[in-house]
Parts: structure tokens; C-alpha cells; sequence
């Protein structure tokens, strides 16, 4: 097996809505990676999931928050692949921690990594690499419980260095500020691994703030060209309660709201319910949830 | 004139002091980011902030909440991608100081943020998870430890090793060849604990202002050595305490107010 | 050996002359990498390397160019790290062909990799790691006469994968658009490998087209910060005839001229001896070639 | 209408017209770029020029005297550095085409652009060497590879084999797992020669006009397969004569006139 080489499978970006993206490119069982650090998060895209129900997902993500909380606490979930699973700043993902430690809504299965670990996985996803190598992992127990972390021995000094398999995700979802109407998206500020996400992928779901006739990038902007996108979706304000640089700031409020919300479960099944699954799309969230 | 703080101030005063100005250093949220901020409106201006968001060189001016809040990107000198900040700056070399909090720590400061309690598959706890910490751990320079000072936290046995400290004590961490040096005091609301040159096991060498020494022994989950001259924690300055209740003022202020 | 945190051996960066820097930071017998991949060539650090008669150089680059004739003509060089050595869209490097086909000025020892492969090996350097895989060198006879190119098995695939070492430079030289008064560089265009060589090497040397107040850099621009590099001196118009994008153009006429000066060993000296022996710096160099 | 051309203008425009719309393309400085931007500017305006400088999706107005000229960066969609360019989008399987040129070529299309005659270590003639060359044979989906037809370039045994085409022959490239498929024609002054679906020998299955069959096996250093049926190549047309004498005469007035 030596990965796909992409540009046997993908046409064109198709500037679709976001129902549509996700309709057409998350499948139940599918492993699915909804990337961002802390910016450019893609909540409108996952709730989209949640609205229309995909099953038996694995989730990829370096730091799975809030929007992990509620795709796990809605069911959607069979297996979590992460390095940091908290709510920022506040404390637990208490959706996260009820389906470990007591199976609610259903039982999920953990492969625990750390960051530089994640990272090396996607990067080696992207460079159509079977494995990543990175110092680290040496003495901890993460090793006991995830045999996907192997060490390797460096041919030239005998050094022992870890070894991890490359993250090949069925399909990544990010959001970014711009796209142009061929596709181009463009992306700036803190950048994290979407784009080693988007290129491990076989296929992607792009959200943005604003399609524009020009991207009017300077000079080496973090650019994802149209023909490695798959999907690109116009949602503004999308990565809400996230932020997007030079559009909105982060709902730090929102974050610390999250923690009552979550904290018990028919307090989040009635908000999920109220705010996601009986809302059409992202604009009615966003009303619904400022009370208009 | 004495000054009233408390002890999570003196913490984070403490821990603010062992900085020396210049030095690139990696920073959590939390106290470590209150610390190195405070730090740098202080005796290090020069400071430089690598959140591992990607931001380099970060100037906020209050502390984020998230790890990547606009404000640090927005005065960073560089902003890389995630894969370039890990491998390029972290595990390059380059960071000679990691700030780590942790929930369990042992005598090696060995530290636990994954799980406490059942088992690792069906823990009572299950915590965030390493993050960053192990390879902080294993890469910097040198680390600082800071957590509040009880025998939940100060354990014989940890739950679960998340991130390496001494290990074994004495030359095992040497032998498992990481780049940095590890983990060269932890900072409680208490006192000071520094590892012991040979042996490595973490030594009571200072207390703060209005602690005794039993007091420390009686919250550490094991049998705490204590140097042979335990100093005191000057306390805090006007200066420091003011910088540092003013950082926190405008920190609440600026992620309160919005939804 | 675990490479060396860096963070031990660096003060600020020094703002100084190109004379001092070179004086200071490049030492006969060192592993020396003058980076650039057409675009910002260091011409003038390289000059001064050839003026200052440095010796018995390992000097590494992925497409050792005119400057490498130069250094390599001038007897500078004991052996040569590359991957593609020719004269970019003209023909060959005489001086380089020289030196390997008849051994003058003197014999050259070579270790010959591909473009992938030298990028791996900076990029491990960068990260510390004591080797870099690609999927590259299987079947070819680079592997048969370069023993640094080595196989690796995947611990997850089985798959067989080249491996080759990390390049620690003792020093490298790069040449950027603007630094800050505090040494920050920033660069923009075609960026080369120029980040990694610097990142993965004990010393720096970064020419500048400009020093200014503030870089004004926009968001993700490619920075280095002060702290990770050694000297900084500003040399306007250093990379002639190479290019600084956004100050001035690549001078293709001179790529060509350079075939006829180089090709015979008389011309070559004589030209060294004129537009660089016996002039003091850059800035002279170029008033002799213009005839001031 | 007869049209008058040199041979060069028609391996140039046997190349480009391999090239289909809207393929991402790896492209070498010469021929490979000549025919790359005869093809965006004639049947292939949506084809993707990507040069291993790092530029991705450049428009150039004339060819690049070097693979890292200011105007590729300037129009392109995306500027990368090099260790991305090789590991993300070659290496990642991005690029359906790769074009290459060759000092020497052998009858499974594995090439030599590394020393001529004596020995590796002291060559009668010492060439550039691999650049990009292994790993674009490597990894893009499939190879065209370029050159001049004479008996010093097509070679019954190769002085150096610096990047493989179908080795040995039959499954040997399969064999060895190498992502994308190798060579699939090799465009000459004389004609064009695809490897047989078996056995992958080179095969001549298409000649220039006024070339015959003879020459070319002529000119070539072994025993050349010819095609059952060899095809006669279509003369330039007036347009694409037009557009590639005008990209030339462009770039000839751009490049000189410095210095």
C-alpha cells in the first residue's frame, strides 16, 4: 500500500452548501478528521453532522473540543483519536468523559497520542509517507496503551526514536477565512495542521467566512490550491464559539458557558435538540441561540 | 509594610522569578502562562513566549484562554504551522524552558494529566491528556513544574505516566538519551522542591513565607526529603503582586462580557 | 549524540559587516552551506568566503551554482554536498567539472544525493532528529557510490523506505530581503531550504537587502527570529545575480556570461583576481564589473 | 499549406500536445517548460505548472531561464518552501505528470543525467546529476521523458542509472512499489517511443513527418521494437507554430539585455 496518488481522484473544488458537502462526503463509519487549534474551528460543518446523523465515525483531532463534546454526546461517534481532549481554558469535555468513563450515550473506543505525535501523523499523511519519526514517547505510559507507537532504531546512529502510522483521514473538514470562486482557499493567523490534514485525506470539506473573486494572498500565504479541495462551503461565522482572525474574535463566554450545558446529560440532550437538530443550518443556530 | 496575597499569587510569583530574562520559553495556559506574562512585565522584559499554538515570540497583553487566542498570533514575531512548531522549534532545541502543570506528580516529578482512578480504559478521571506535555518534557531545556500541594496531588505512585520527569531517579533519564534536561523544580502554593543533583528525587529547599516544613511533609504522598537548609520564599514584592492582580483584572474584563 | 539545544550556544543576533561575519563564523575545515534555490543566493557572503581564502571547506547545497564554481575554482573547497550542480538554464559549471573531471586546482570529493534527499536531510536537521525518510533513491545508482543513502523498513507496512542523515552545518549562510534592528529576517518569494539550513546549523550568517525599523511582515511570513540567528549584515543587492524579489530581478545575462569566464582556468583566475581578490567588499565589486 | 519547422519546434510540439487539460504537471527548465506553456497557451489553458522551486500553479508569460525565476512566484497560486514541495505534493502523489529530459536513455526508459564515460568518481564528462529527476520518476502518476534521437543519447547500457524508468523491465518497476506508473512515451526529434504494456521495452510507434522508421532505429543504440502500425506524428499547426516561436522570441528579448 502506498496511499493514492490524489490526483487520480479529485475533480474540481465544488462551491456546494454545506448540507450538500456534508451529505456527499461523510459516510457512516467513515474516519473523519475535523481539524483547528484552537482558530478557524469547523463547528457549522460539525453540526451539520449531528443534524443529519452520520454513525459510527472515527474522529481524528489533535484537540478535540467542544464540537467533539457534542458529536460524541450525540452518538455519532465510535472511536476518538486525539492528543488533548479538554475544553480550553474551562476544563473537561464532560460529553468525552461520560462516554469513557460510564459508555454514555455509547461505549467509545481511545487511541491516545501526544501533540508532536498527532502532528507527525498527519505530516506523514500529507508526504504520502506510511509513518512519521519524532523524539518523544520514550518512558510514558501512552506506550502500554496504544500500539500504534512503535520505536525504530536511526540507521546511522542507533539512536531509538518513535515511530508513528500516518493519519489517512476518509475525509478532513477545516474552515478558513476566503476562498476565490475557483476554489483557492486561503487561510492565515494560527494555521495549525489543517493543511497536512486536508492533503492526508482522500477527501475534503472546506467552510469559509467569504467567497471573493481574488484571494489577493502576499506572499506566501497559506494557500490550499482548488484542485486538492474537495468541497467549498460559504458559512460566515461558522467557526463560532472558534474564531476566525480578522473576522471575529473567540467566544471565550461561550466556552465557559459549555461547561453547564454539557455538564448533564438531559441539560445537553435539550440544548442539542433545540439548537442543532431542530435548526436547518447554521444562520438558524446562530438565531436560535441569540433568542431571535 | 506586609503585604496581604494569597497563596496561588505566591505561587505564581514564584514561579515567575525563575525566569531569566531572554530565554525562549514554552508556555501553557494557565498558571504557566500567568507566570511568564508576569514575568515579562517584570525583570524579563525580553522574554520570549512560544505558545504551541504555533505563535513565537507572542506579547499579550492579557493572559489568552485558549492556547491560540488571536491576541497572540496578532503580536507574535512568527506564527508556524503546528508540524513546523513541534519539530522545528520544540524538538529542534530551541526552547530552553517548558512550564508544565500537571494533576499528579511523584517523587521523581514523573507527572500524570491522562487519568486518576479505575483503570486507564475505564477510569473514575479521565483528564485532557498529555497534549504537548511529554515531548515539553523531553525537549526543553529545562522544565518547572507548578501545581498546589496536596497528598491527592503529590503521589507515591502515579496513575499514570504521562510525561517524564527523573524517571527512576539517578541516571535514568540520562540513559533514555532525551535532549533536555528535565524537570529542575517543582513550584507549589507551599515551597520550592528541587530535584537532588545525584539521586534526583525531588528535595524541600524553600518554603514560602508563613509554611513550615511539616506542613509540606504532612501534604506530600511520600516521604518528602528536606535540604538541610530550607530557605524562606522572599514574598511577594508591591510591584509584583501589583503587575500580577492587574494582568488578572484585565484578563477577566477582556473574555467576560461577550454572549 | 543528540544534536545540541541550541538555546545554549546563541546570544542575539549581531547586526555587523559582512567582513566580521564571515571572520568570525566561517573557519577553515567547516561544513558550510550557502543556501538558495535560485532565488536569493548569498553572492556576497560567498565572495567574501573567496576573499578571506578560507580552506579545506565542506561546502553543502542543494544546486551549487556560480558561487560554488567560484569557491570551488578558488581552492576553497575540500568537498561537495549536492544535488544538482549545474549553471541553471545555461549549461555546466566549468570549475565544478574541473575539479572533479581533472583535479583542479585541487581533487574534490563528492557526496551526491537527490533534490528530495537533501531536503529531508536539512529538514531533519532543523528538527533534531538524526535522519529523514522519503520515498526516493530505490533502483538508482546514487545508492551504489553514496554509503549516507540508506533503506529502512516501515514498523507498521513493511514498506521499504530510503533514510538518509541530518546535515548539521557548522555554519549556514543565507541572504534575505529585511531584517529588524533586532536581527529579526524576514524573506518572501521562492524560500528555498533557506529556513531548515538555518535552523539546522550551530552558526548563521544571514545578508540582508535592508535593515528597517519594523519587517511589516504580514501574517505567516516567513521570520526567523532574532534569537535563532547568529550575524545579520546588510548587503544591497548581495544575491547579483541571483535576485531579491521585490528589489531586483535575476540577471540572466550574467548566468550566461559566466559560462565563458569559467571555462578556461586562466580567464576564471584572472577574473577572481580582479572583480574579487583585489576588491574590498561587495559594494566594490560590483563598481569594477560595471566598469566604474 | 506547408509549414516550415525544425525538428526541435516539433518535439516541443509532440510534448505539449501529451499534456491534458487541468492535470497538475511537474515541470524541468527547457523543453519540459516549452512545451508546458505552448500547451496552457494552445489546447491546455487549465494545466497546472508546478516547478520544483517551490512554485505552484505559475503562469509565466515567458519560459524561466531558471526553474526559480521571480515571475513563476509572482503568478503563482501558491509558493511552498522545498522540503514541502518534495515531501507534500511530489512525494504526497499530487502531480499527474512529470517531464524529463536525459543525457542518455535505455530501451526500459531509465535514464543517465549524472556523468558520461570514465568512471563515477572520475567521469570523462561530470553533468549536472539528479536534481528532482529520481523522485519525479518515482512518484508522479506518469512520466514523458524528452531528448534529442542519436546513438550517444539512446544507449543499450546506461553509464549511471540516476533515475528509473521500468528498470529491468516487465513487473521489475511494479516490484520495487514506486507510486506512480514511469515513463508511459518518450518524445524525440524523430518520433515517439511508449513502452510495451508487457514487456515495457520501448517500442516506436510514432514517426515525425518526412522521419522514417529506419532512421530512427538508425540513430537508436540497440535493436529498437518497432509498432505493428507506426503512426505519423501530425505536423505543427499554424497556431501552435505561431504560439511556440512567439513564447521563444519573448522570452529571448526578456532574458537578454542585462548586464
Amino acid at each position: 500500500m502506498i496511499g493514492f496518488p490524489s490526483w487520480q481522484n479529485r475533480g474540481l473544488a465544488h462551491i456546494t452548501t454545506l448540507s450538500q458537502a456534508i451529505r456527499e462526503s461523510v459516510h457512516d463509519g467513515d474516519v473523519v478528521a475535523l481539524e483547528g487549534f484552537t482558530h478557524l474551528i469547523p463547528y457549522a460543518a460539525g453540526h451539520e453532522i449531528v443534524r443529519q446523523g452520520k454513525k459510527d465515525l472515527t474522529v481524528i483531532r489533535m484537540t478535540p473540543d467542544v464540537i467533539y463534546d457534542m458529536l460524541i454526546g450525540s452518538g455519532c461517534v465510535k472511536k476518538i483519536v486525539f492528543s488533548w481532549g479538554g475544553n480550553p481554558g474551562v476544563g473537561s469535555l464532560h460529553r468525552l468523559r461520560d462516554a469513557v468513563e460510564k459508555d454514555w450515550p455509547k461505549p467509545i473506543e481511545v487511541e491516545e497520542h501526544a501533540h508532536a505525535g498527532m502532528a507527525a501523523m498527519y505530516a506523514a499523511g500529507a508526504a504520502n509517507l506510511p509513518f512519521g519519526v519524532l523524539r518523544g514517547y520514550i518512558g510514558t505510559d501512552l506506550t502500554k496503551y496504544n500500539n500504534r507507537i512503535k520505536f525504530i532504531d536511526c540507521p546511522f546512529t542507533g539512536e531509538k526514536l518513535a515511530a508513528v502510522p500516518a493519519h489517512r483521514p476518509d475525509v478532513t473538514v477545516i474552515h478558513a477565512q476566503k476562498a476565490d470562486r475557483k476554489g483557492n482557499v486561503q487561510m492565515w493567523g494560527v494555521v495549525g495542521v489543517q493543511k497536512e490534514a486536508v492533503l492526508a485525506a482522500k477527501r475534503s470539506i472546506v467552510t469559509v467566512e467569504e467567497i471573493v473573486d481574488d484571494l489577493q494572498a502576499p506572499p506566501n500565504a497559506v494557500v490550499l490550491p482548488y484542485w486538492v479541495v474537495g468541497h467549498v462551503c460559504e458559512v460566515k461565522g461558522g467557526a463560532f464559539p472558534s474564531y476566525a482572525q480578522g473576522y471575529y474574535a473567540r467566544n471565550n463566554a461561550f466556552y465557559k458557558r459549555w461547561d453547564d450545558i454539557s455538564k448533564d446529560r438531559e441539560t445537553f440532550t435539550a440544548w442539542m435538540e433545540k439548537h442543532i437538530k431542530n435548526t436547518k443550518d447554521f444562520a438558524e443556530f446562530k438565531r436560535v441561540l441569540e433568542g431571535k | 509594610m506586609s503585604l496581604n496575597y494569597t497563596s496561588d499569587e505566591m505561587m505564581t510569583i514564584a514561579a515567575a522569578r525563575k525566569i531569566r530574562n531572554g530565554a525562549p520559553l514554552f508556555v501553557g495556559i494557565g498558571l504557566p502562562s500567568a507566570a511568564a506574562n508576569l514575568a515579562r512585565q517584570t525583570h524579563a522584559p525580553d522574554t520570549i513566549l512560544i505558545y504551541e499554538s504555533g505563535t513565537i515570540g507572542a506579547k499579550p497583553s492579557v493572559l489568552p484562554l485558549s492556547i491560540g487566542d488571536g491576541e497572540l498570533s496578532e503580536t507574535a514575531d512568527a506564527v508556524v504551522s503546528i508540524p513546523e512548531m513541534f519539530a522545528y522549534w520544540l524538538q529542534g532545541g530551541r526552547v530552553a524552558l517548558g512550564f508544565l502543570g500537571a494533576a499528579q506528580i511523584d517523587k521523581y516529578a514523573n507527572i500524570n494529566s491522562t487519568v486518576i482512578g479505575g483503570t486507564y480504559q475505564k477510569p473514575k478521571v479521565r483528564l485532557p491528556g498529555a497534549g504537548g506535555a511529554q515531548e515539553i518534557a523531553a525537549n526543553c531545556g529545562e522544565v518547572l513544574i507548578t501545581l498546589r500541594h496536596n497528598k491527592r496531588a503529590f503521589v507515591e505512585k502515579l496513575d499514570f505516566l504521562t510525561s517524564g520527569g527523573h524517571f527512576e531517579g539517578g541516571d535514568s533519564r540520562s540513559k533514555r538519551n532525551l535532549p533536555g534536561r528535565g524537570p529542575t523544580a517543582v513550584i507549589t502554593d507551599l515551597g520550592i522542591l528541587e530535584p537532588h543533583p545525584e539521586t534526583k528525587e525531588l528535595t524541600l529547599t524553600n518554603v514560602h513565607q508563613g509554611v513550615t516544613v511539616e506542613q509540606v511533609v504532612a501534604e506530600t504522598g511520600w516521604a518528602l526529603k528536606v535540604a538541610e537548609q530550607v530557605g524562606t520564599t522572599e514574598p511577594p514584592t508591591e510591584r509584583e503582586l501589583a503587575v500580577l492582580r492587574d494582568l488578572n483584572e484585565r484578563t477577566a474584563r477582556a473574555h467576560a462580557g461577550q454572549q
